[in-house]
């Protein structure tokens, strides 16, 4: 595997990540949130997992970025008013903490690196998890009923 | 077989609303009286199959544990089924619909309580929560509502994030997804991304069950909701999540005491806080939205303290504040119904004008505040007696104390409902099917207050089951 | 029948409170009945007693995965209260004949049902949840039938006494944890936690264990500095209240002391009986000066049983046979005595309409009879011999000079007792005598009838003590005999 | 040579930058994208560990599929109550939200 690519690929990640929060244009966010979730692609592509590559782009990295596109211009939302410097202040911190925390505890063991083909993936997707697979389904079907019922017009 | 059973049943019944729901323009009432059979009959299920021990599909274990899921969550729904069977097509979005929900929120819970791996639970805890964003917003009407079900996805969203980092740091930590092997990991002396892991999945689930300092959505998400879908917010999802993170914590996390000191500390600060904040409120939904938070502390007392009694004593703390937290806001689902608003303001005088649903709404609210002879004074006392068997008086002695909290605000209440003068006259008539189940949950109150041994028996054999995995 | 006298009333309640009727002539005659054939059954109990020791256990599984069981059993010390709450019924109850509210009675026979089961109860989560129940009926009773600032007392009155017995919860558990590593089991009975009192002694979280039942009961009684409670709640009862309150309420505190802090910490009575001794004193110095200065009748009276309960405690804290036996007596003269006073001031008060005593003159010139029992109850109130309340301070002022730690409190306690003799003959002076101002209708059959029994029993506890001596002999003296063994 | 540490290093990052996003973001569209970029860290963190030590079963890059699922139907509800905010604000910032008090 590249370390070249990954740290390409890691360095574009987290340029569009920082974008999404904090750009006051809230399109540009939106854009860069389709951009780093392609990116994201790339990073299972260097994982030896075309299959989720594929999903991801098109899911994340296309399908959810045109929802929310759809949405800003629905509610004609153009700029996000920045957030105070206090929360600016704590929130940095946090993500600082967090982050130094976890610095502490990234000793994994190490071990090699062995990718797994789509067949592969697919024959455990209906076997391993077949039972989560089918409540995947009623999570959707949920959610589409949700979204109908909480979205249609009244009807008279 | 009997798990799977109730699982389809489950399943497809929220199926079948959903498709008869749109049809059905203005039978909510047969959608409701058919979900209200589907809970019955899973509940009957449940308790012939409740010791039934099977794995199915390999991610989801039939064992008491689950079939007491069952039993409580399938309560829970049919109590808030009957309760919209009183009123409102006219108020609701998809009137139909909203029973959908709450089989699939039942499920989602189920499956989050027998699963066996971090993959199922984390889609049941999914499932049930989503149900319970689409039945906050369900009042679309009002501006509340979407607001408060706004803030509960945002923060939901942001709990399940949490819980989900958590579990890939577990899993990077252990290598492994299936309950069994991490908990061999964690036996093993856990790796330290694993620990960590689990504390993130502890906050999550502290949002989840609306902990101090993870609370800021309830108050809102119940301010927002009508009454009878806040019954559903205020049980539902807690007795899911209750009930997983035992299971969670037993089957897959051992014995890591870092995480279940945290545990203990939330439990301290929601117990503490969430009544110092009640004892301001005036708003009654808000009242009981900050007393939620601190019977969620005892809750989690019992939790953190483990062993068969202590999540016995969680459990039938669970099933009394089902009971009586349910009544509460039924109570107020009535009183709105007629007019009323739900204020203690606007309930001064109840009980001159509605003397039934008074009396009532009393035995809940003495049931909350832990009133001897009633279910909600007993879950208490276990909770009590398990931190006594394990010798934590100091914390025992400040949960005591704060009980006295809830007895002011729940008394001012009463107070309010029974000694003051009424604003306007006239007897307020008050829908009977909503009174029927306020005497049942009355009844209910009363019967575990007086004879919990049957039910205490039944946890503690779920429990038993649970620990000696 | 202990079962019986604890139920029956709980389901009488129910029955009044189901039954659909506007005005209270059914619940008044029905809660009479009751309370009266209880009365009877409580007095069979009582003449029954074989003597010594508990009789009539009754004990049946209740939650045995937690070692609670329904114990109930009543020994010398009990049975006294239990007749005494009784027959404080019946007298309340045709105290209230005039109230037109059915769930009024329905309370008092709540409180009935509860206070027999908190002097019953051998388990100790029994008498916690008894001790608990007692007080929501009383709350209301406060709260919705009281004076001008019922609310305010009533919710003053549940807080104190929620805050002890939380306390005593915590306490009740810890006994039982600490017990279970001598007795092998997690259990709540009396009987079977005595057998862990030497254990329980050599702890060193006893006296943590022996405050936390102790707070409880000395807000219950109430002492010297948690009495504060007491006022209000006295001042703002209704009639019946204030019998309660002050006929059997407060011996919660006396008895619970007697039982649960002697019973099972005898060591730490000893260790802390200096302490308990000069709460005592200053309850009764203090109660006494307090009541000379009342101008309102009931809170003079309500004022003077911090002085009378202050004799209780002091017996008590002196730990002698003679001591014990005087703060039992007197715990029963004062509900009998007490209860007297109240009922004759709500009677008074319903007439002139005014509890001020600046108000009032010559009460017993236009009224012969009510002035007359009046008259009685204040001269039993300031403990005068041949009336019931003289035996039971002066039992509890000899066993306090007998004990060693309590002996030169006895002195200081005379000073609450001189002051307290002033106080009452004053206020016989002030209301009772001179001339009379206006006419007032004198008392009717049926508060005559209430009065009536507790005028007998002023008298008769007073001039045949042989009534009670032996009863409360059985009970005291095999508790000593258990104490002695272990101090 | 790219370890699991690298991967849960960047998942942690990005992780960090979401949670950032989340305090501080004051319209609602946005601080629901942040919650995106924190589902999806915990997928690279699944997927990466999936492929260093989960061989057999690689069950972390069958959760980061359902990951995805969740993420897509967390969004369609989110959005629908978003409109209903909408709807009755004409705004999407987040002081709407907090201005709720009893």
């Amino acid at each position: 595997m590249s370390v070249l690519g990954f740290a390409i690929l890691a360095g574009l990640i987290i340029a569009g990540a920082l974008v999404v929060v904090l750009s006051e244009n809230i399109v540009h966010a939106a854009v860069a949130l389709a951009f780093t979730f392609f990116f994201v692609a790339g990073l299972y592509v260097l994982l030896g997992s075309p299959l989720l590559a594929v999903i991801q782009f098109a899911v994340n990295a296309a399908a959810i970025p045109i929802l929310t596109l759809f949405i800003i211009m629905t509610t004609q939302s153009r700029r996000i008013r920045p957030a105070s410097g206090v929360f600016y202040l704590v929130a940095g911190f946090l993500a600082l903490v967090f982050l130094v925390g976890l610095w502490g505890y990234l000793g994994a063991p190490e071990t090699a690196f062995r990718p797994l083909g789509p067949e592969g993936l697919g024959v455990r997707l209906l076997t391993v998890t077949l039972l989560p697979f089918e409540v995947a389904s009623v999570l959707l079907l949920l959610a589409m009923v949700g979204a109908v019922v909480l979205a249609r017009r009244r009807e008279e | 077989m009997i798990t799977l059973t109730i699982v389809l049943l489950l399943a497809l019944g929220g199926l079948g609303v959903a498709l008869a729901a749109p049809l059905l323009k203005r039978g909510s009432g047969v959608l409701a009286g058919v979900t209200m059979a589907i809970f019955a009959l899973a509940m009957i299920l449940a308790v012939a199959g409740f010791n039934e021990r099977a794995l199915i599909f390999g991610s989801l274990e039939a064992s008491p544990l689950t079939a007491l899921a069952v039993l409580l969550l399938s309560a829970a729904g049919f109590f808030v089924a009957w309760g919209n069977l009183a009123r409102g097509e006219e108020l609701w979005g998809g009137p139909g619909e909203f029973f959908a929900f709450l089989l699939w929120g039942a499920l989602g819970g189920v499956l989050l309580v027998g699963s066996t791996n971090l993959l199922l639970f984390f889609l049941g805890l999914e499932l049930s929560a989503y149900a319970t964003y689409v039945l906050a917003a369900y009042d679309r009407d009002r501006k509340e509502s979407a607001e408060g079900a706004m803030k509960y996805l945002v923060l939901g969203a942001l709990s399940s994030a949490i819980l989900l980092y958590g579990f890939a740091l577990v899993y990077a930590g252990t290598g492994s997804m299936e309950f069994a092997a991490i908990r061999a990991a964690f036996l093993k002396g856990a790796p330290a991304l694993a620990l960590l892991g689990a504390l993130l999945a502890l906050v999550g689930l502290g949002f989840k069950l609306a902990l101090v300092p993870f609370h800021a959505w309830v108050p809102d998400a119940y301010q927002g909701a009508r009454p009878v879908a806040a019954a559903y917010l205020a049980s539902a999802p807690k007795i899911a999540v209750g009930l997983g993170l035992a299971a969670l914590f037993v089957r897959a996390f051992g014995p890591p005491d870092a995480v279940t000191q945290s545990l203990l500390v939330l439990a301290l600060f929601s117990f503490v806080f969430g009544n110092l904040w009640a004892l301001a409120q005036t708003n009654l939904k808000r009242l009981l939205a900050y007393s939620t938070i601190a019977h969620m502390g005892y809750l989690a007392l019992g939790l953190a303290i483990g062993g068969t009694f202590g999540y016995a004593a969680a459990g039938f703390y669970l099933l009394a504040y089902l009971i009586a937290g349910g009544a509460a806001f039924f109570a107020l689902e009535a009183a709105e119904a007629a007019g009323v608003p739900s204020t203690i303001e606007g309930w001064k005088g109840l009980f001159k004008r509605a003397p039934g649903l008074s009396v009532l709404a009393a035995i809940a609210f003495l049931s909350l505040a832990g009133v001897p002879g009633l279910a909600g004074f007993l879950a208490k006392l276990y909770v009590f007696a398990a931190s006594a068997k394990v010798g934590l008086f100091a914390v025992l002695v400040v949960a005591v104390l704060t009980t006295v909290l809830g007895y002011y605000y729940y008394f001012r209440v009463l107070q309010a409902a029974f000694l003051e003068a009424p604003k306007e006259e006239g007897r307020l008539s008050v829908n009977p099917s909503l009174l029927a189940l306020l005497f049942v949950l009355a009844g209910l109150s009363i019967l575990f207050g007086v004879w919990p041994a049957g039910a205490f028996s039944g946890l503690e054999q779920a429990f038993r089951v649970l620990i000696g995995l | 029948m202990v079962s019986l006298l604890i139920f029956v009333p709980f389901l009488a309640a129910l029955v009044i409170a189901l039954f659909e009727e506007e005005d209270a002539a059914f619940a008044k005659r029905f809660a009479l009945g009751v309370s009266g054939v209880l009365t009877l059954i409580a007095l069979g109990l009582y003449f029954r007693y074989p003597g010594e020791g508990f009789a009539y256990a009754e004990k049946l599984p209740w939650m045995p995965f937690l070692g609670a069981s329904y114990h109930v059993a009543l020994d010398g010390i009990a049975l006294p209260f239990v007749v005494l709450t009784a027959l404080l019924t019946v007298v309340s109850v045709l105290a209230s004949w005039r109230k037109k509210d059915r769930a009024f009675f329905a309370l008092l026979l709540l409180l009935e049902g509860a206070l027999t089961g908190v002097f019953a109860a051998l388990d100790l989560l029994l008498f916690f949840v008894f001790f608990e129940i007692v007080l929501v009926p009383m709350y209301f009773v406060i709260a919705v039938w009281g004076y001008e600032e019922r609310r305010y007392a009533a919710m003053k009155f549940l807080l104190y006494s929620l805050v002890g017995s939380v306390l005593m919860l915590a306490a009740i558990l810890g006994t039982a944890y600490y017990a279970s590593a001598e007795l092998g089991k997690f259990t709540f009975d009396y009987l079977e936690l005595q057998k862990a009192v030497p254990s329980l002694a050599s702890l060193p979280v006893a006296a943590w264990l022996f405050w936390g039942f102790a707070i409880a009961f000395l807000i219950k009684l109430p002492s010297f500095p948690v009495h504060t409670w007491l006022p209000h709640a006295h001042t703002q009862a209704p009639t019946a209240g204030s019998i309660f309150l002050a006929g059997v309420l407060l011996k919660m505190g006396g008895y619970g002391l007697i039982r649960f802090n002697l019973g099972l910490f005898p060591t730490e009575m000893k260790r802390f009986a200096a302490v308990l001794g000069v709460l005592a004193v200053i309850s009764i110095v203090y109660g006494a000066y307090v009541t000379l200065a009342q101008r309102d009748l009931k809170r003079l009276i309500a004022n003077s049983s911090v002085n009378h309960m202050g004799y209780v405690l002091l017996g008590i804290a002196s730990m002698t046979a003679i001591g014990l036996h005087g703060a039992v007596y007197q715990m029963v003269a004062h509900g009998v005595i007490t209860g007297l006073m109240f009922l004759m001031v709500g009677l008074l008060s319903e007439r002139t309409h005014t509890r001020e005593i600046g108000a009032m003159r010559g009460i017993y010139a236009s009224m012969p009879l009510l002035g007359g029992i009046f008259w009685l109850a204040l001269l039993g109130g300031l403990g005068l011999p041949g009336l019931a309340g003289f035996l039971g301070e002066f039992q509890s002022l000899w066993g306090a000079y007998l004990a060693e730690t309590t002996r030169w409190m006895v002195w200081l306690a005379l000073i609450g007792l001189l002051t307290l003799v002033g106080a009452m003959l004053w206020t016989v002076q002030r209301v009772l005598l001179g001339e009379k101002e206006k006419d007032y209708p004198d008392l009717d059959p049926i508060e005559l009838a209430a009065a009536a029994p507790l005028v007998v029993l002023a008298v008769l506890l007073g001039l045949v003590p042989a009534l009670l001596t032996p009863w409360i002999d059985g009970g005291i003296q095999p508790l000593l005999a258990f104490i002695r063994g272990l101090l | 040579m790219i370890t699991l540490g690298h991967f849960l290093a960047l998942s942690a990052v990005l992780f960090a930058i979401g949670l950032f996003g989340v305090i501080t973001r004051r319209n609602l569209i946005a601080v629901l994208m942040s919650v995106e970029i924190l589902l999806n860290a915990a997928a690279i963190a699944f997927a990466a560990t999936a492929a260093y030590k989960d061989p057999v079963f690689f069950s972390g890059q069958l959760f980061a599929l359902f990951i995805m699922v969740v993420a897509a139907a967390e969004l369609s509800i989110g959005f629908a109550i978003l409109l209903n905010v909408f709807r009755h604000t004409g705004s999407a910032a987040t002081d709407v939200v907090e201005e709720m008090r009893g």
